[in-house]
C-alpha cells in the first residue's frame, strides 16, 4: 500500500480536528484571561502561557529525529539500497548449525519469553526463519519451544515457510514449534528437562530473555551444547556473554534480523537511529570543545531538560 | 509457637523444599507446586482488578459521582476479550491502540526529552588541561566510553579502520561494564538465597525445634 | 571461633577439589549452600564502608524539613522481597521518625498492594502513626506509564480510592496533596526497569527529586542518572540496603545477611582464581607436549 | 475498517499526550482531559491482566477435558486459581475473611504460598550464578579477561571482608574502583545502551503513532 496515500487519509480528519480543539481551547484560554478583572488579577497569581517555551529543545529533537526516520523508512520501502554491515554473529549461528548436523544431534531455538508484539520477539523469529531454512537443507531436528499461543502461531508459519522454500516440506512437522508453558520458571523448567534429555548440539537464544537466562544458559552448558545467544535486555547480557560462546548484544539483535529479513520497517528506523547517533556524537564533541575552551555554558544549557 | 502457625510454617517449608528440589531434578513434586503457584498467581490478578480497577476505578465514580461516562473504558477493557474469538478477535485491536497509541505518545516524547538529553548533556564534560589529574582522567573515561559505545552500536559501515578500532575500544569497554555488572548481581542472586535460607532455618527448623522442646 | 573459619576453608577447598575433579557442578552448588547456612546460625560482625551515594540518598530524606510529603514506591515483586523489603523498611524508618507524610504506591500487579500493606502497617505500629493521617497505601493501578503521567496531573482522577477502597477525600492526608507539586521527595524502591520511567517521566518533566533502591542485578545501570544528576541517590542491591540500615541506626536483615554475602563471594572469587590457574597449567602442558 | 479505525485511535490517544506535553497543565480544555484520558488508560489496561487469567483457564480446562497425562496437575492450577479469585471477589461486609484486606483468604494465601513460592524461584539463580562464574570465567582472550578481572574486583569491593583486603593494598583502593570503574567506566556503556535503547523506544513510538507500525495487531 502506498504509505504516503495512507498517511495523508488517515491522519487527515484527526489531525483537522485536534487542531480545531486546540484552537477552541487557545481561544477558551485566551477568555478566561479576559474574564480576569484587575482586581482578582492582583489575588491570583499571574497565568502561565499557554505554551511551555522551554521545552523548545524536546520539540526540535522530536521534529529532526521523526523526519529522520520517517525518511529512512520511505527509502526502505522504495527499495533503495541501504547498507548494513554484516553482523558477525549470523555466522556463528550458522556454524554451530553446521556442527549439530555433523553431529546427527538437534538444534534448540527459544525465540525469547516475551509475547509477539515485543520488537525483540519479532526479531528472534526472523532469525529463527534463516536457522530453519539451513536445518531444512540438511535436515537436522530442530526444536523451537515457545511461551506464548501468539508466538507459536508466528514461529510455525515461519518454519513452514523456510521448509518449503528450502524444497524440504516432507520434513516440516507440527510439532517443530510448540507451546511449552505460559508461567515464566515453568517454561523454563520445561526447557531445562528437554535440555537434559534430547542433549541438543546447539541451543540458540535469540529474543527477550529476564532472570531465567542464566538458569538456561548455565544448563545448556551442562548439558554439553554449543550456546548462541542474543537479547537486548541489558541487564541480562552479562550473563549470556558470561556462559554462551557468542552473544548478540543489545541493538545487534535488531541489526542482525533487519540484515536478514530487509523489512523496510527495521531497516528504516535501524538506519534513522544511526543517522541519530552519528549526529549525538557530533553534538557531544561540540560541547566538549566548547567548554573545554571555557565557551560553552550557553550550549550546553540547550540541552537542559528537568 | 500455636498450631495455626505451625502448620503455616510447615505448609510453606513443604513448598518450599519442592521447589528447590527440581536442582536435583524434575519430579513431581516440584510440579505440583510449581502448578500450585501459577494458579494463585492468576488467582491473584483477578482479586485485584475485581477490587482496584473494577469497583474503584469504575463502578464507585459512576454510582456515586454520576461519573457515567466511565462506562466507556469499561466497554473498551471487555472488548479485549473479544480476542479469543476466531471473527471478531479484530475488535480487541481498537482497545489495544487505544493503549499502545497512548503509551507510544507518552514515550516518544519521555524518551527524547527525558534520557537522550540530559545523558548528552552530562557527557558534556571538559578536558581543561587545567583541571585536577583525577577529574581530567575520569573525564577522558566517560567521553571515551559512551562515544565508542555508540560506534559499537553503529551499524551503517563496516568497522574498518578508525571506525574498527573505535569499535574495538568500545568492545573493552562494554566488558569491562559487563564484568562490573557480574560482580555486582552475584549479591543479588545470593540476596534471594540467603532470605528462604533464613526462613527455612530460623522459622521452620528452629520454630518445631521450640514448639517440640 | 578459629575452628569455625578453618572448617569453612577446609570444606570449601574440598568441595572445589571435587567440583575439578568430577566436573559435576553440584558440588559447587552445595559449597554454596554451606556458605548461605552458615552465617544464618553463627552471627559474624564485619565492618564496612558506606558508599557514597547511599549516604547521597541518606542526607537528601534527611534534609527534608518536618511533616515534609513523601511517596514511597513498592515497585517489587515478592522474588525479590529479602533484597527489597530491607529497604523499605528502613526508608520507614527513617521518614517516620522525621515525621514525613507517606503516601506509598506500586506499579506491580502480583503481590505489590500486599507487601505494601504489611510492611506500612507493621513499622507504623512501632512508631504510633495513624493510617489515613500520618501514611496511606494507594495500592496498584494497571499500565504504569499512564499511572506516572497521570499523577503529574491530579492523584485523584488515577486513585479515586486508597487500596482498601476508602474515598480519598476521607483521608486527611490527601487533603492537601494534589499532585506531583506538592510532593517533596520520591523514593522509589524497585527490582524492574520501571526506574527508567519515574526518572525519564517524572523526574524530566515534573522536576522532583527521586531516589531509589534498586536490585543488584539493576543498579549498575543506574549509574548513568546518578551522574547525570536525574537520581538523587541509590541503594543497590543487599550491601546498599545493609548500609542505609546502618546510617538510620537499625541494622536488620540485611546486615545479617551481608555475612553470609561475604562468604559466598569469596568462595566464587576463589573458585574463578583457581580455574584460571587450572586453565593457564593446562594450556601451558599442551604446548609443550605440542613441542615434543 | 479493521484496520483503518484502530490506526485513528491510537493516533488520537498518542497525539494528546505531545500536544499536552507543550503546554501548561493549568490551562485549557486539553489540559483538563489529559487525565481522563489517562484514567481510561489505566482502566483498560487492568483489563488486558485479566486477558492472561482467561488464557490460563482456557488451556487448562481443555487439558483436562482432553484427558491429557497431566491432568491432574492441570486440576491444582484451576483450583487454586478459583479459591484465590472468589473468595476474593466477595464483599468484605460478609465475612472479615473475605475480600482482599489484610486477614482475608486472599491474603493469607498470597502471604503464605505465592509469595514464598516466587521468592524460591528466584533463589535457586544463587546456585547457578555461582557455577556460571566458576565455569565460565577463563583469561581467554582480551575481552574475557577484561570482563573477569572487572568482576572479581567488583566483587571483591562489594563485601566488608574484601573491602579491608582492597584497603590494606591500597586505601584508596575502594575509592578508586567506585569512581573509575562503576562511575566510570561502567557508567559510560551503560549511558550509550540507554542513549541506544531510547532512540529504539522513540522509532517504535512514533511509528505506532503514525500506524506504520501495526504488529502489536497481530499483522
Amino acid at each position: 500500500m502506498n504509505f504516503a496515500a495512507l498517511t495523508g487519509r488517515t491522519f487527515a480528519i484527526p489531525a483537522l480536528i485536534l487542531l480545531l480543539i486546540l484552537l477552541a481551547d487557545f481561544a477558551d484560554a485566551q477568555a478566561v484571561i479576559n474574564e480576569v478583572t484587575p482586581d482578582s488579577a492582583s489575588q491570583i497569581t499571574p497565568a502561565a502561557p499557554l505554551f511551555r517555551f522551554d521545552r523548545f529543545n524536546a520539540l526540535a529533537i522530536m521534529v529532526i529525529f521523526s523526519i529522520v526516520i520517517l525518511i529512512y523508512t520511505r527509502w526502505a520501502r522504495a527499495g533503495r539500497n541501504l547498507f548494513i554491515r554484516k553482523i558477525n554473529g549470523l555466522d556463528e549461528v550458522e556454524e554451530a548449525v553446521g556442527r549439530a548436523t555433523e553431529m546427527g544431534k538437534p538444534v534448540l531455538f527459544i525465540p525469547g519469553l516475551q509475547e509477539l508484539d515485543e520488537i525483540e520477539t519479532i526479531a528472534g523469529i526472523s532469525i529463527l526463519g534463516r536457522v530453519a531454512r539451513v536445518t531444512a537443507r540438511y535436515g537436522t531436528p530442530l526444536m523451537v519451544p515457545v511461551r506464548y499461543p501468539m508466538v507459536l502461531a508466528a514461529g510455525q508459519e515461519v518454519v513452514e515457510q523456510a521448509y518449503i522454500e528450502a524444497g524440504n516440506p516432507d520434513a516440516y512437522n507440527k510439532d517443530i514449534v510448540r507451546y511449552v508453558a505460559g508461567e515464566q520458571f515453568a517454561f523454563t523448567a520445561t526447557v531445562n528437562g528437554i535440555m537434559m534429555r534430547e542433549r541438543p548440539a546447539t541451543n540458540i537464544y535469540m529474543g527477550a530473555f529476564f532472570a531465567e537466562s542464566l538458569l538456561l544458559a548455565e544448563t545448556g552448558n551442562a548439558a554439553g551444547s554449543i550456546q548462541i545467544a542474543g537479547t537486548a535486555q541489558p541487564a541480562q547480557l552479562p550473563f549470556f556473554v558470561a556462559a554462551c560462546d557468542y552473544t548478540l548484544m543489545g541493538e545487534e539483535l535488531y541489526a542482525a534480523s533487519a540484515y536478514l529479513s530487509r523489512e523496510p520497517l527495521l531497516l528504516g528506523g535501524l538506519k534513522g537511529q544511526d543517522w541519530m547517533k552519528l549526529l549525538l556524537i557530533v553534538l557531544i564533541v561540540i560541547g566538549i570543545v566548547l567548554i573545554s575552551f571555557g565557551l560553552g555554558n550557553w550550549y550546553v544549557s540547550l540541552f537542559t531538560s528537568v | 509457637m500455636s498450631l495455626v502457625d505451625f502448620l503455616q510454617t510447615w505448609i510453606i517449608a513443604f513448598f518450599t523444599l519442592s521447589l528447590f528440589s527440581f536442582l536435583y531434578k524434575d519430579n513431581p513434586f516440584y510440579k505440583f507446586a510449581e502448578h500450585i503457584f501459577a494458579g494463585l498467581s492468576a488467582g491473584y490478578y483477578v482479586g485485584l482488578i475485581w477490587h482496584s480497577v473494577i469497583i474503584q476505578q469504575m463502578v464507585d465514580p459512576m454510582l456515586q459521582d454520576g461519573r457515567w461516562w466511565l462506562i466507556f473504558p469499561g466497554i473498551l477493557g471487555a472488548m479485549m476479550f473479544s480476542r479469543f474469538s476466531k471473527n471478531y478477535g479484530w475488535v480487541s485491536r481498537l482497545s489495544l491502540a487505544f493503549v499502545m497509541g497512548n503509551t507510544a505518545g507518552i514515550f516518544l516524547l519521555s524518551e527524547l526529552h527525558g534520557k537522550v538529553l540530559p545523558q548528552i548533556q552530562s557527557t558534556m564534560l571538559s578536558v581543561d588541561l587545567k583541571q585536577p589529574i583525577g577529574d581530567l582522567v575520569l573525564s577522558i573515561i566517560i567521553i571515551a566510553g559512551v562515544i565508542t559505545t555508540l560506534i559499537f552500536f553503529y551499524f551503517s559501515k563496516e568497522h574498518k579502520g578508525l571506525l574498527g578500532g573505535a569499535a574495538r575500544v568500545g568492545i573493552w569497554f562494554i566488558m569491562i561494564s559487563f564484568g562490573a555488572h557480574f560482580g555486582y548481581t552475584v549479591m543479588a542472586r545470593i540476596s534471594l538465597l540467603i532470605g528462604q535460607v533464613q526462613f527455612l532455618i530460623n522459622d521452620w527448623i528452629g520454630g518445631t525445634l521450640q514448639a517440640l522442646l | 571461633m578459629i575452628l569455625a573459619y578453618g572448617l569453612l576453608i577446609i570444606a570449601g577447598i574440598v568441595l572445589l577439589y571435587l567440583a575439578f575433579k568430577t566436573g559435576d557442578r553440584r558440588y559447587i552448588y552445595l559449597a554454596v549452600a554451606f556458605y548461605v547456612i552458615f552465617p544464618v546460625l553463627i552471627t559474624l560482625n564485619l565492618p564496612a564502608e558506606i558508599s557514597p551515594e547511599v549516604r547521597q540518598l541518606y542526607e537528601a530524606v534527611d534534609s527534608l524539613p518536618d511533616s515534609s510529603v513523601v511517596l514511597l514506591t513498592f515497585d517489587y515483586y515478592p522474588s525479590t522481597l529479602a533484597e527489597t523489603e530491607p529497604m523499605s523498611r528502613a526508608a520507614l524508618h527513617h521518614l517516620f521518625r522525621k515525621n514525613c507524610r507517606i503516601f506509598t504506591m506500586t506499579t506491580i500487579p502480583l503481590g505489590g498492594p500486599s507487601i505494601a500493606e504489611r510492611v506500612t502497617r507493621e513499622l507504623a505500629g512501632q512508631y504510633g502513626k495513624v493510617y489515613g493521617v500520618d501514611y496511606v497505601n494507594l495500592g496498584y493501578k494497571a499500565n504504569y506509564v499512564a499511572v506516572l503521567k497521570g499523577m503529574g496531573s491530579s492523584i485523584e482522577s488515577i486513585y479515586p480510592a486508597d487500596n482498601t477502597g476508602t474515598s480519598l477525600d476521607k483521608l486527611p492526608i490527601m487533603k492537601d496533596i494534589r499532585n506531583y507539586g506538592d510532593v517533596d521527595f520520591i523514593f522509589a524502591v524497585s527490582d524492574n526497569s520501571i526506574i527508567d520511567y519515574w526518572m525519564s517521566i517524572v523526574n524530566a518533566q515534573y522536576g522532583i527529586k527521586i531516589g531509589t533502591g534498586v536490585t543488584a542485578v539493576m543498579a549498575p545501570r543506574y549509574y548513568a542518572y546518578l551522574s547525570s544528576g536525574q537520581m538523587t541517590g541509590m541503594l543497590g542491591g543487599m550491601k546498599g540496603a545493609a548500609d542505609y540500615e546502618k546510617l538510620v541506626g537499625k541494622p536488620a536483615l540485611a546486615a545479617k545477611g551481608m555475612a553470609a554475602q561475604s562468604l559466598v563471594h569469596l568462595f566464587i572469587i576463589l573458585s574463578v582464581i583457581a580455574g584460571n590457574l587450572i586453565f593457564f597449567i593446562e594450556k601451558r602442558s599442551r604446548r609443550r607436549e605440542g613441542h615434543r | 475498517m479493521k484496520t483503518t479505525v484502530p490506526i485513528i485511535i491510537a493516533f488520537c490517544s498518542g497525539f494528546i499526550m505531545i500536544i499536552t506535553f507543550f503546554l501548561n497543565p493549568e490551562r485549557g480544555f486539553i489540559g483538563r482531559l489529559e487525565p481522563e484520558v489517562l484514567n481510561w488508560v489505566t482502566i483498560v489496561g487492568g483489563f488486558t491482566l485479566l486477558l492472561g487469567v482467561v488464557s490460563i483457564v482456557r488451556i487448562n480446562y481443555g487439558a483436562i477435558k482432553r484427558k491429557s497425562e497431566n491432568r491432574g496437575y492441570k486440576l491444582a492450577t484451576l483450583i487454586a486459581v478459583f479459591a484465590m479469585a472468589i473468595p476474593a471477589m466477595l464483599p468484605t461486609g460478609m465475612s472479615p475473611l473475605l475480600g482482599t484486606q489484610p486477614g482475608s483468604i486472599y491474603d493469607w494465601l498470597f502471604n503464605n504460598l505465592d509469595a514464598p513460592m516466587m521468592s524460591t524461584m528466584f533463589a535457586m539463580l544463587a546456585f547457578y550464578i555461582a557455577s556460571a562464574a566458576f565455569r565460565a570465567f577463563r583469561a581467554r582472550n582480551t575481552e574475557a579477561t577484561l570482563l573477569l578481572t572487572t568482576a572479581v574486583l567488583v566483587m571483591l569491593w562489594r563485601i566488608p571482608m574484601g573491602e579491608i583486603f582492597l584497603n590494606s593494598i591500597h586505601h584508596s583502593l575502594p575509592g578508586m574502583i567506585n569512581t573509575y570503574v562503576m562511575s566510570g567506566a561502567n557508567m559510560a556503556v551503560q549511558r550509550g545502551i540507554i542513549i541506544g535503547a531510547a532512540l529504539g523506544a522513540a522509532a517504535m513510538s512514533l511509528r505506532i503513532l503514525l500506524g506504520i507500525e501495526r504488529t502489536y495487531m497481530g499483522k
